[in-house]
């Protein structure tokens, strides 16, 4: 009998152990000190990735991937609305930059299927664009070199090499005026020309692009949960 | 001796221990997959594709089964289906190690077998629909949703317990 | 970097697999604590078991205080975690159902499951009754819709929604839940012990 | 039936819980630098406060009111500067001594005027230092460059289009209309033939690795 009361002693002792224990912990949150956290990447991260090149890509690559319809990537255009009505490049879809963090941005920009390549007139809208997404950690997104004024420079009208310029430099002319035939400023014949500009619907590109269907997106926010 | 350890054997686990183990589980859950545990979606799930196989247009009108049809998938094979899958042979396994496989009707000495089922298809029913009606239930909702501090996770416990108080007196005979 | 499988570190086919390991971890507790038995979960409103009330809560506790502390040491980003979403007037009237129908059938899903699992043929009733209601409320969804939508608070926090720091609500949930279990001892002492 | 009523493993399992908890918070150490600035705010900020300074008003403003900064490499710093101007590589930024000297620069209410290679170094600093919580650097609109051992810094416009982009286009290609003897095979020719370019275009090439 004295032998089930001393057992029954000590199961009450380490009860209240217990309860100490988690009282203990609970009251180690109250009483940890608070400390500010942030979202998105840490700030030396985020100072190397604004100083790495990588994030750029030529417009003979941006060109390229156009004429063959590269359905890894999706241009976004971060100038205003007016602009992107007015001239935008081909299937480019137009995310301003004051909606550049919003919802229905989010879609296109915190994705991991396809790359997504932000351009502006030159490069400093679309690098707002770039390092804000990198704050976030948002990982696929790209710029492309120079923007629209380089892209003009070399695809639209490149500058014919001087003669005493390497070869290479004439095959990327010529490369450079065959993307611009496709973009509809092509150069050699007229009925040539004529057709392309019918075809090729530059000037009032493309609002939703084919490619990227904002359903096939792998949130990476919180999974459906519940019952 | 032999005895008492075939007792020992069958003995259920301290609750604290076992309410301990649970909260690591939970812990673990939402760590890997970001998300609670749930048994009725599972459920759910088999509704949806029993419907679905048997009066598939019927499935394709009502806009509550489509919105589960959408997707490729059969609903039975998603995160939920597989997780109540897993519940259910992880209870015979600890069901097998403790001598708990029995085919029976547990119910009090001084009902029937008869009226246990027929409390028991009535509970069934009014627990699925009111799982369904609060988008959770015990496990999904109250625990799930309690781990994570979410309001609704405690009002719904809250309910759930506070009704469970409030009847318990009508259902005294079949339980005690 | 937690949770793993949102942010990629565990790659999302694994999804499943996990899935079936949590839940065969969560079926083998549920059985072993006992909720494999109707007569023992049902004990927490007579007075004469408190199992429930006691697997319960260290539950949420544990797993309340573990997340914060993962989230304070940078382990686990808790804002990232699904938060079970608040419709208001359904959680209460659903409680409401889900009380009644768990007094008469004995049962929650989730321990119908693992009773099954043992051959309780009440279980398997009482699944098979759980599979019904869920049918019944797909047929009646579209009449329920506009009641099921009201008071719709989104996927909020406690703390966000009463005002209190998250880490004071969860030490009055510890004080709560071990003056409930100590309570629930004396009651237990005192009710008439039922055998089953 | 029964439960058991020991409690050893409870013990246990609690003591090792509350062990991986406090060895946790001892190995813990609280990350030294820390944006306080959300993503969103920082865009805001972008919109409204335009965080461009050009040229000339940096001469409007007082030079007791701001603080020049190089923000590239040593190296480059050395080899020509702004006059006045302190180097703080853009990679150096969270070294104490040039978190101090930000935070000191705050505290004075002076503006720190970044500059680089071209304003899109200077805003990745930029970036840094706002979202850092130092409310006040600027961005100077000015490209520097080191040819033929000089220093040259010169004002750039920012997201200025060359070109009227829609006309410009419209004007190719009605151009075109007239035939340009235009050879594709340029290389084996080896002419030099004329290429039209309707509009004369500011030169602006993107330095390597620039922009």
């Amino acid at each position: 009998m004295s032998k089930n009361y001393k057992l029954k002693r000590l199961s009450t002792r380490r009860y209240q152990m217990l309860a100490a224990i988690l009282i203990l912990l609970a009251a180690g949150l109250v009483l940890l000190p608070d400390y500010q956290k942030h979202e998105g990447i840490e700030p030396q991260l985020f100072i190397n990735k604004a100083m790495s090149n990588e994030r750029f890509i030529s417009t003979d690559i941006v060109a390229d991937k156009i004429i063959n319809k590269d359905p890894s990537f999706v241009l976004v255009d971060v100038r205003s609305e007016a602009e992107f009505a007015k001239f935008s490049l081909p299937n480019a879809i137009n995310i301003p930059l004051d909606k550049f963090l919003s919802e229905e941005a989010d879609n296109v920009i915190n994705q991991e299927i396809v790359d997504v390549v932000l351009f502006s007139n030159d490069n400093f809208m679309a690098n707002e664009a770039w390092l804000l997404g990198n704050r976030l950690g948002y990982t696929n997104l790209y710029l492309m070199k120079g923007g629209l004024n380089e892209w003009f420079n070399t695809i639209i009208s490149p500058k014919m090499p001087e003669e005493t310029m390497p070869r290479e430099a004439f095959e990327l002319y010529n490369q450079r005026k065959a993307a611009g035939l496709y973009f509809g400023v092509g150069s050699i014949e007229v009925p040539a020309v004529k057709t392309i500009v019918k075809t090729e619907p530059v000037k009032t590109p493309v609002k939703a692009p084919v490619k990227v269907v904002p359903e096939e997106k792998k949130k990476k926010s919180a999974p459906e949960g519940g019952c | 001796m032999e005895k008492q350890k075939k007792i020992k054997k069958e003995l259920y686990w301290n609750p604290y221990f076992g309410g301990f183990l649970l909260g690591l589980v939970l812990i673990l859950v939402f760590y890997i997959s970001g998300r609670g545990i749930g048994a009725t979606g599972g459920l759910k799930g088999t509704v949806i594709a029993t419907v679905d196989a048997v009066a598939p247009t019927h499935a394709q009108d009502s806009p509550y089964y489509a919105k589960f049809l959408e997707d490729e998938k059969s609903p039975v094979n998603s995160w939920l289906g597989y997780e109540t899958l897993g519940v259910i042979i992880g209870a015979f396994i600890s069901g097998a190690v403790s001598g708990r496989l029995k085919l029976k009707v547990e119910h009090s000495p001084k009902i029937t077998s008869r009226r246990r089922l027929i409390f028991a298809l009535i509970g069934g029913v009014l627990f699925g629909f009111g799982s369904q009606v609060a988008r959770g239930c015990t496990s999904g909702a109250a625990l799930s949703g309690m781990a994570v501090l979410a309001t609704g996770g405690f009002v719904t416990m809250l309910s759930i317990f506070g009704t469970g108080y409030v009847v318990a007196y009508f259902f005294r005979k079949n339980w005690i | 970097m937690g949770p793993l499988i949102p942010n990629g570190i565990i790659p999302e086919q694994w999804d499943y697999v996990i899935a079936l390991l949590i839940g065969l971890a969560f079926g083998y507790i549920l059985e072993a604590s006992g909720f494999s038995s109707s007569r023992k979960l049902v004990g927490v409103f007579y007075g004469y078991d408190f199992a429930v009330l006691k697997v319960f809560f260290t539950a949420v506790l544990v797993s309340v205080i573990g997340l914060y502390y993962m989230d304070y040491l940078s382990w686990l980003d808790i804002t990232q975690l699904y938060v079970h979403p608040t419709f208001m007037q359904s959680a209460i009237i659903g409680g409401i159902i889900m009380g009644v129908g768990f007094l008469a059938g004995g049962f929650c899903p989730g321990t119908s499951l693992t009773a099954v699992a043992i051959g309780k043929l009440d279980a398997m009733i009482f699944t098979l009754g759980l599979l019904i209601g869920i049918f019944i409320f797909s047929e009646l969804y579209s009449v329920l819709t506009p009641m099921l939508s009201q008071g719709d608070y989104g996927n909020i926090t406690l703390d966000k929604s009463i005002g209190i720091p998250a880490d004071i609500i969860i030490l009055s949930i510890a004080i709560l839940a071990l003056a409930a279990f100590y309570f629930s001892d004396l009651v237990r002492a005192k009710v008439k012990k039922v055998f089953y | 039936m029964k439960e058991l009523e020991k409690t050893k493993r409870i013990s246990v399992s609690a003591v090792i819980f509350l062990l991986v908890i406090v060895i946790g918070l001892l190995t813990f150490k609280k990350p030294k630098h820390v944006f306080s600035t959300d993503a969103k705010s920082t865009l805001n900020e972008l919109l409204t406060a335009d965080p461009i300074l050009t040229s000339a008003g940096l001469k409007a403003m007082d030079s007791t009111a701001y603080v020049l900064v190089d923000v590239r490499s040593a190296y480059e710093y050395n080899k020509g500067h702004l006059p006045g101007a302190r180097n703080i590589a853009h990679n150096e930024v969270l070294i104490e001594d040039n978190i101090r000297f930000f935070k000191n620069l705050t505290a004075d209410n002076k503006v720190a005027v970044l500059y680089g290679e071209n304003p899109n170094w200077a805003l990745g600093t930029w970036m840094t230092l706002y979202q850092l919580g130092y409310t006040n650097p600027k961005i100077l609109a000015i490209e520097t460059q080191y040819t033929d051992k000089v220093f040259i810094a010169k004002d750039v416009q920012i997201e200025k289009p060359d070109l009227d982009y829609g006309t410009t286009l419209d004007s190719l290609k009605t151009k075109k209309q007239i035939p340009v003897a235009e050879p594709v095979k340029v290389i084996e020719k080896k002419e030099a033939p004329k290429v039209v370019v309707p509009v004369e275009k500011k030169k602006k090439s993107a330095p390597e690795g620039g922009c």
